[in-house]
């Protein structure tokens, strides 16, 4: 076990991925967000609840590799509770985060170790599109075009 | 057979950089010997020329080379005339230069084209697009339980109607093999043309595209210790003949006036603009380093090792390996359960082992197993026991780690 | 500038067997540098994998020098994006993969295709065979006395039936140029798509495809210092998103369904199959070559070689010389009296000075010279003054000897 | 000036290229034998007059280099008198003079100098197709298989 591959597989994103945040359909939603790589075959199926311009609920189902069960796992969990401009921003840097070329430190980013722990795809280039999956289809749904 | 690696210089160089290199990604790519390096730096760096027109020595001596390659590669499947082997970039330019010449100017609507279950995307979606285009039907025969196309539904599927039918020799996911003689025979028995994709035969068996019988037989040299960028199309001479050019331009045409064009013959008349020179003469090199060994000395050298894997990773609980009885494969694919194909993969990377995970661009067969992805092991002449130890311990420890 | 000879091993390797070796057939194909067949023995013995879904270190670093080459041509073409760089086997592979994907399936009878008469076979026969599939009118501009596109007939050709006007931007038979931006203001004031054959043109001017405004541009590496079996298709990115794939297969594909499949973004999607991987990296190489120069100083030689040979075969009574005014040509074609180009070549290639006789794949533009063939010199950075002055010598003997 | 190439352009040769055996048209013939090299742009026209089976007459026009040239002025003068089953076994001894691992001693095929010099062929494989042009036009046309 390399340190580099300990630093991917951090206890946090171990822990989404083993015991993700609410895995399961929601009974309402006002989005369903269909999270595909074709190249690797993961799958989710992300739905959120907007009521009154903010995100209720969010909740996830699908299956994918330790590293985008994880990610949708930590989306799920994170934007509850944001409007769309914070969704916005708090995707961006989730995005720099996983960036070879993004800040450094992380701490500029965020403190949020859960998000942080992200940062170890950065040594990855080839897991990238794991980590980043369901975020941009989330953008994709919100922010279309 | 002993271990090949010294006449690979990645290993060395590798091992000089400090870098642990297990590679068991052979059925994506195979590593180069160094005979095929240095053919390819002695044409660059010694008798450089384009082929076909020069009256210099570096051009007399190019075209030899060039022809001597293709006739390296006639006699490597068997072909009676190198005017049947076609120089491509690489099996899928071959499949799809097969249909747009050959299938799609004769298809119609209604008509059909069959492909397996365990067809690379390659030949897969070819078919499928031409059949699109002119309203025909790709029907898809399915496999066996143990993963070969089942002979029974390609003669219940077989009729009048079906005008091509486009298979793979082995499954470059599961590593079984289709009997080819016999599907050719069924075929052309309702006088439908036949297409081998045999990326994954060439270094199983020895081919000998008589015996065979089939109408059209393509391989790609990367997979076969070539270089990358070029591949073989042998057709049968009379087809060959009968099809329209594969492509239009220098090299391969007689007389072009204004309003018509003649075209060369055989096999210039399909292969248009300057080849690839360096890539043909490497695979000349690549065919004279498989000959000197042997097909059949590789092909039990990398089945002694599947075997083997075999008995090792059936001692890790949650292993889970397909088409675990294809004996003389050199592919082995698998998954363990609770844990991803990809992580698999990466973990293994970080410790310098090189596998595949993934849909192995055959998307139909996974789908028709129930599988979003493996991981596929695949052995050649450099792998050896002593290596397979080693990924077993690896998965051991991922195991854990994921547990 | 001196000449780049010592870094073309060729010319190293021939002394050292005691040959000479003058080369003046890089119009064919120029001879390559150390640092090309570096690039390319490196990859194969250093970082050998396919690219595209490998998670292992040669996978990554074979992966990254892929993409990397990709953004070197798109710097080098001034591309605006790197999904508008294709690669294809050669420019005859690129043109008649335009003709497939983006004309063919749009074409209609009484439909115009123009062309001129100076074309290369590539790029004549492949627009001639589409029209006469589809019924259309391929026309052929011709050239004016100073041997480029006649641009007042190329107006008055032009009208809103024209849908393609595939044009060279340098003669490789004469070296002689055309004015590109202003043929691309033209066509496209009719609606006309251009693409541009700049086989001849990259080692003569610094492409800037913005600036230019074509729709595709196409050349070959192995004109440019670089590998066979690889060259580039330059689109504009709604066209190459707007087109059918280039053709089918691996890597190209998203979704592959029994019905249907949904095609991967560009770039992927025109290149389907394991893409000529050293040919890439070879070309990156051989493009880093060229910049380390600058293509400005490339030119600058070359025409003053080519200024230099018009001063002294002018010398020689009964030499014929073709388009001698094309001053900041790189080509230079002539004929002799009395003496056929074919022998004259061959007597060269005795002396190890390689030319090229023949009608260089335009057979259109001999035709319309009323000439059966040429004897053709090309220069590039190995060449010198002496050399030229050593062509003279021989070319004063062959007159002796068949006078 | 090298050996191989004096012997290639041996007196022999450059004599029928300069002064070539009955250049020009036959009044009268019975097969005219088109012979192109599309890859040189060599062209000869072949005039034969058979009469009684055997040829009486024989004349060619076209342009082309000197090899092709002479090759096609000797088989002119050659076939002069000659019956079908004779020219087939000249024609077969004059390829195999051209043929690199054709035999050897060339007198095994031919005594006749005008025909030997064009052994110096062998030595120059990309120039086959000059010296054999004519020959092959004239088999195609009298014996088409
Ligand atoms: C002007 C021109 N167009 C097209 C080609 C064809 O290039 P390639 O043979 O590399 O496909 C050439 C070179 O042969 C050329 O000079
Ligand atoms: C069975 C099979 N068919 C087709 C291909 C495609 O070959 P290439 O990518 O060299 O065109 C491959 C390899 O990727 C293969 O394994």
């Amino acid at each position: 076990m390399t340190e580099k591959l300990k630093q991917l597989y951090k206890t946090q994103i171990l822990k989404h991925a083993q015991n993700p945040f609410n895995e399961g359909k929601l009974e309402a939603y006002t989005h369903l967000i269909k999270a595909y790589n074709p190249v690797c075959g993961d799958q989710f199926d992300l739905y959120i609840n907007i009521v009154d311009q903010r995100v209720i609920e969010a909740s996830f189902t699908g299956y994918g590799c330790a590293i985008s069960k994880a990610s949708t796992s930590v989306l799920a969990k994170h934007i509850l509770g944001k409007n769309k401009a914070e969704i916005a921003v708090f995707v961006a840097d989730f995005l720099k985060l996983l960036d070879p070329n993004g800040p450094q430190p992380l701490e500029e980013i965020t403190s949020d170790e859960e998000l942080m722990a992200f940062a170890a795809a950065r040594e990855f280039p080839e897991r990238l599109s794991c980590a980043n999956l369901a975020w941009l289809a989330l953008v994709k749904e919100l922010f279309p075009d | 057979m002993e271990s090949l690696k010294s006449e690979f210089p990645i290993f060395a160089n590798a091992e000089k950089e400090g870098r642990t290199f297990i590679y068991f990604d052979s059925a994506s790519s195979t590593q180069k010997p160094q005979s095929v390096i240095d053919a390819i730096t002695e044409y660059y760096g010694g008798y450089y020329a384009n082929v076909g027109r020069g009256l210099y020595w570096p051009a007399t001596q190019a075209s030899n080379e060039y022809a001597k390659a293709r006739d390296k590669v006639r006699n490597f499947v068997g072909a009676k005339s190198a005017k049947e082997v076609i120089f491509t970039s690489g099996t899928t330019d071959a499949i799809n230069k097969v249909a747009n010449a050959v299938l799609l100017p004769t298809l119609e609507a209604d008509d059909q084209v069959l492909v397996s279950e365990m067809e690379h995307h390659s030949n897969f979606v070819p078919w499928q697009q031409a059949c699109i285009q002119k309203g025909a039907d790709l029907k898809v025969i399915p496999l066996t339980t143990a993963h070969t196309i089942d002979l029974a539904a390609l003669k219940a599927t077989l009729n009048s109607k079906v005008k091509f039918v486009a298979i793979t020799a082995v499954s470059n996911t599961l590593g079984t093999k289709n009997d080819i003689k016999i599907i050719v025979r069924l075929a052309h028995a309702v006088g439908a043309l036949v297409l081998v994709d045999a990326s994954q035969l060439t270094l199983s068996e020895r081919i000998d595209v008589q015996k065979l019988d089939c109408d059209f037989l393509t391989f790609s040299a990367h997979k076969l210790f070539g270089p990358t960028g070029i591949g073989i199309l042998y057709g049968k001479q009379a087809l060959l003949e009968r099809a329209i050019p594969f492509s239009y331009g220098g090299g391969m045409v007689a007389l072009v006036n204004q309003d018509e064009t003649t075209f060369a013959d055989l096999p210039a008349k399909h292969e248009a603009g300057t080849p690839n020179i360096a890539g043909a003469i490497g695979l000349g090199a690549a065919i004279d380093f498989v000959e000197s060994i042997g097909v059949a000395q590789i092909a039990k050298h990398n089945a002694a090792l599947r075997t083997y894997t075999v008995h090792l990773l059936n001692q890790i609980e949650g292993v889970n390996l397909l088409a675990e009885d294809a004996g003389d494969a050199s592919i082995l694919s698998f998954t363990m359960e609770g844990i991803h194909p990809h992580d698999i993969a990466t973990f293994l990377a970080e410790k310098g082992i090189a596998v595949r995970a993934g849909h192995h661009c055959t998307q139909p067969l996974l789908k028709s197993m129930g599988l979003p992805a493996t991981v596929r092991l695949s052995f050649s002449v450099y792998n050896d026991q002593r290596e397979i130890e080693q990924l077993k311990t690896a998965l051991e420890e991922i195991k854990s780690f994921f547990g």
